[in-house]
């Protein structure tokens, strides 16, 4: 079977929305994943973008998050703040984000490198990723894998993972009991969090990636489960609604949420 | 247009800019920068054309929790700042942490709280972001100070001509952000009887008693699309924006080179044809069944 | 209706009512009546049919602002509470406190200020009113404790099956309150097609992942007036309150005595005469100008 | 001239709308008032009902502050959160008060007289009484004179007057600095406040009030202003607008605001 990674991205992304789940999504691969959950197993599933769209039916593939396919018979209009409301509720199931790095404890830096006011390099902002990532009950990242994507820690934490790995420590920070990051979804594999540290799941094997080229893109000794196994494949279904029913072209939406 | 802003925008003041990727009032912001109206602080979330604000060299700061342009890969815009010694400063929070300081401005508290941002550097490095406890449950929130613009400016879809405006679609930011500020200026796409708005009063925005100005300016949001009204032309803005040529020519022929967004419009459909714009207007609308009132 | 309230509405349990002095839930509120469904804590504002919780003792106590029916020389329905051993605990505070309450409830935050009640007595009677010193500016405020009811009614115009429902007309604190529920319950006059509903999604009150129930039920809100539907018959209700004789009698008759609303009605018409609900219609709509959306 | 202590009260709290106010008034009164300043001196007057209309055309003369008569076709129909927000941020230039009771420092009391877990009576409670009170520019409280109403001290403050009528007393307890009442309408008179005190500034003269009437139904010793004047009457033009444009017909709706 023929697929991209990104397809391969995508599927994952998909698996781990649940029927019934409200899911706050940014542009590009996770609305498409969101996509594929509702027209397989998640037919229920409630897809809130940060503007304040709030949709049970899929639409024509948005190029940004907000679009006027994206807002026409959406389920409920509303702001920014109201659907930060929903998720500091604790009503929103599951948020993915996006992130110009990750770290060892799962904190993201979408803000710069280096030191704040004098940054070697400056992101563009994390817009509402740290809310999805302070709020959800649950949050999923996808990026691109690079080892300067994956330092061990960020310099700048604009979304909290597990912060220093230590248990409790989103809680004693004040963050909502039980929340956090559960998957981290890469061009490479999948990852989930043990002891509030990243640690490898699966690889997309199938796809032809090593694990070698997974343990060499994070900059410190990667954990692994004890039997790091492989990606599942996309089905025949899966791609086929994807590229013919959703209108997904790898390359033609952006990777990150948030 | 152009009186309005000259009259309520001042240098060195702050500015909130409603359409959170979605209508933004761009016919606005192209003529802040017709009239070069410096030192601005800007607070806005994903506003597209405040790009031209900085590639102009116009801000003096930026209270945002993301703008493109930041990325000197992508475009030229902050690079051009830099060069004209105009990089704004920042000030950095979450998109809901903004939401909250406009909602504490509009409802003349000094703060608002979340649990979001807990645990992040935005509190580390925002003095008006900090932890407090809660005096009921001593559970951690982040307050986040209240802002008030000192002008903000909306574009809707329809308005009376005192100010009583709709607008509809995705609201991002809009209510608060312009209920915050303390000058409002209302652009809109069309001017209608009072009674049509009247007929829907649910949706108006503000009353008009908090309305300073109201332009009527057809594509004032272009190239950001407005729901009911046009589609987004982002992709040729983005593009125009990647490298000092392009951006250069479209700031001069577009912005400096015309007197108002209804030149603007005309030298597009120049160059590119009637039917480069045609395609952005709804192609399949959709009406809603009305509400019903009276007594 | 029956189902719905037998489901959510459990003795003991903390409900909403939205409606403030326009469309409440009347008929739910009946039905909770002919259940008899006891020791209710009522958090609600202006609404005008809770008082028969109150006159048939099922009240354990009421979070408000205001309730007419306290005032013992006007009518006899809190003299029955009291004859029945079920006179309320009062929690008092202001009706810009109660919706800070139940706006904090939907934000999730433990609590919102105002300087609302500063240097009143509520602060020194309530314990969900507390004086706080502002992070930021040192200044005093009230903070007012989040408040979550178990379960929220609100009626509406027009829902679709699943629970996402267009409210209009002037909105108290409708949208705090319902969004602070845990479960929410969504009475209307008409149930419609989805479309309807989409084709004016800023008007949609909480999306249908929220909703628990659905219940279409015309003149849900009589006696209050609601929008677009009927006016109020307010003075029949409130001169019906006024002594144990006629009171009895109206519970008897049009609480106990029916099965539903839609029975309530028709006896309303034999009593009354068609002519007596006719005159409460709308005799002169006005219909608004439908929004576009479409791309 | 023949006309009602109700039609002058009407009027004197008209004559204190400025043209361009925006004016928070409640059921009753302080309704036909806004009206009448509005068809009078104040034309672009903007009138705010607690439940969240906002309005600046006259309306039928509601029963009750929400009707469908005056959500029709109103400036804005928002809530009661929307409309305190406008006070709170000083944008109401005034706000009408009813009142259970007034005392010696404009204090007023709506909820209860003796002890509040057991009182010897009971009232239907502030409603928005305290936030008018609290948050507006200034206020104006509108009730009919018994000097079982106008105690020396409420024993519930309901809505801050002047408290303890010390200066600053409502900054120190932190109101909104320059807010408090105005004046106090009644069937007897009118009242201002001097140094946080109630004092008589006129009477209701000519429809034949006498001093000592005003003076017996207050529970201390009342401040007069060193010479007490006549209430203006209304005019012609303001009792034909009243009676025949407005439709106000003296008893025909409640005394009390809030």
């Amino acid at each position: 079977m023929n697929y991209t990674l990104s397809e391969q991205m995508v599927v994952v992304a998909a698996r781990l929305l649940q029927d019934g789940d409200a899911v706050y999504t940014g542009v590009g691969l996770p609305t498409v994943a969101a996509f594929l959950a509702k027209l397989t197993h998640a037919p229920n599933l409630t897809i809130i973008f940060e503007t304040g769209i709030i949709r049970t039916d899929p639409c024509l593939l948005p190029q940004g998050v907000d679009t006027l396919p994206s807002q026409t018979l959406a389920d409920k209009l509303s702001d920014a703040f109201y659907i930060n409301t929903l998720a500091e509720r604790g009503l929103v199931n599951l948020g993915f984000v996006g992130a110009g790095q990750l770290d060892r404890h799962g904190n993201i830096n979408s803000t710069c490198v280096g030191d704040y006011r004098q940054p070697r390099f400056r992101f563009p902002g994390g817009g509402g990723a740290c809310d999805i990532a302070s709020l959800c009950q649950n949050w999923v990242a996808i990026l691109r894998q690079k080892k300067i994507r994956f330092p061990e820690r960020v310099d700048f934490v604009t979304g909290p993972g597990y912060l220093d790995g230590s248990p409790g420590a989103r809680e004693r920070a004040g963050l909502p009991p039980g929340t956090g990051p559960k998957k981290v979804i890469t061009d490479l594999g999948v990852f989930g969090f043990v002891d509030g540290e990243l640690t490898l799941e699966t690889i997309h094997a199938r796809a032809g990636v090593r694990l070698e080229t997974v343990r060499e893109n994070v900059a410190w000794p990667l954990r692994e489960l004890p039997s790091v196994g492989e990606t599942l494949e996309p089905t025949g279904n899966e791609i086929d609604l994807l590229r013919n029913r959703i209108g997904y072209r790898s390359g033609s939406v952006t990777e990150s949420g948030g | 247009m152009s009186a309005a802003i000259r009259e309520y925008v001042q240098p060195g003041c702050t500015v909130f800019f409603g359409g959170m990727q979605h209508g933004e009032p761009s016919a606005a912001i192209h003529e802040i920068v017709r009239q070069r109206i410096e030192r601005l602080t800007v607070v806005s979330a994903l506003t597209h054309t405040v790009a031209l604000l900085l590639g102009e060299g116009l801000l003096q700061k930026l209270v945002v929790a993301y703008l493109f342009d930041l990325y000197e890969r992508e475009n030229c815009l902050a690079g051009r700042a830099r060069r004209l010694g105009a990089y704004p400063e920042l000030e950095e929070m979450s998109h809901y942490g903004l939401s909250l300081a406009l909602f504490a401005g509009q409802m003349g508290v000094p703060f608002m709280t979340t649990r979001s941002q807990l645990g992040s550097s935005y509190l580390q490095h925002n003095p008006n972001l900090k932890e407090i406890a809660c005096p009921f449950t001593g559970q951690k929130l982040a307050a986040v100070r209240a802002l008030n613009p000192d002008v903000g400016i909306l574009h809707t879809q329809r308005s009376d001509p005192s100010g009583a405006a709709h607008r509809w679609g995705s609201l991002g930011m809009d209510l608060m952000g312009i209920n915050a500020c303390k000058t409002i200026i209302i652009t809109t796409e069309k001017i209608v009887a009072p009674e049509i708005i009247r007929r829907d009063p649910n949706r108006t925005v503000v009353p008009s008693f908090r309305v300073a100005a109201v332009v009527e300016v057809p594509w004032g949001a272009y190239p950001l699309h407005l729901a009911g009204c046009y589609n987004s032309d982002l992709p040729a803005f983005a593009a125009m924006c990647r490298v000092e040529s392009t951006y250069q020519a479209h700031v001069d022929r577009f912005i400096y080179g015309v007197a108002d967004r209804t030149a603007m419009m005309q030298r597009l459909a120049e160059d590119h044809g009637q039917p480069y714009l045609d395609r952005l207007k709804i192609q399949q609308p959709i009406e809603s069944t009305g509400v019903i009132n009276g007594y």
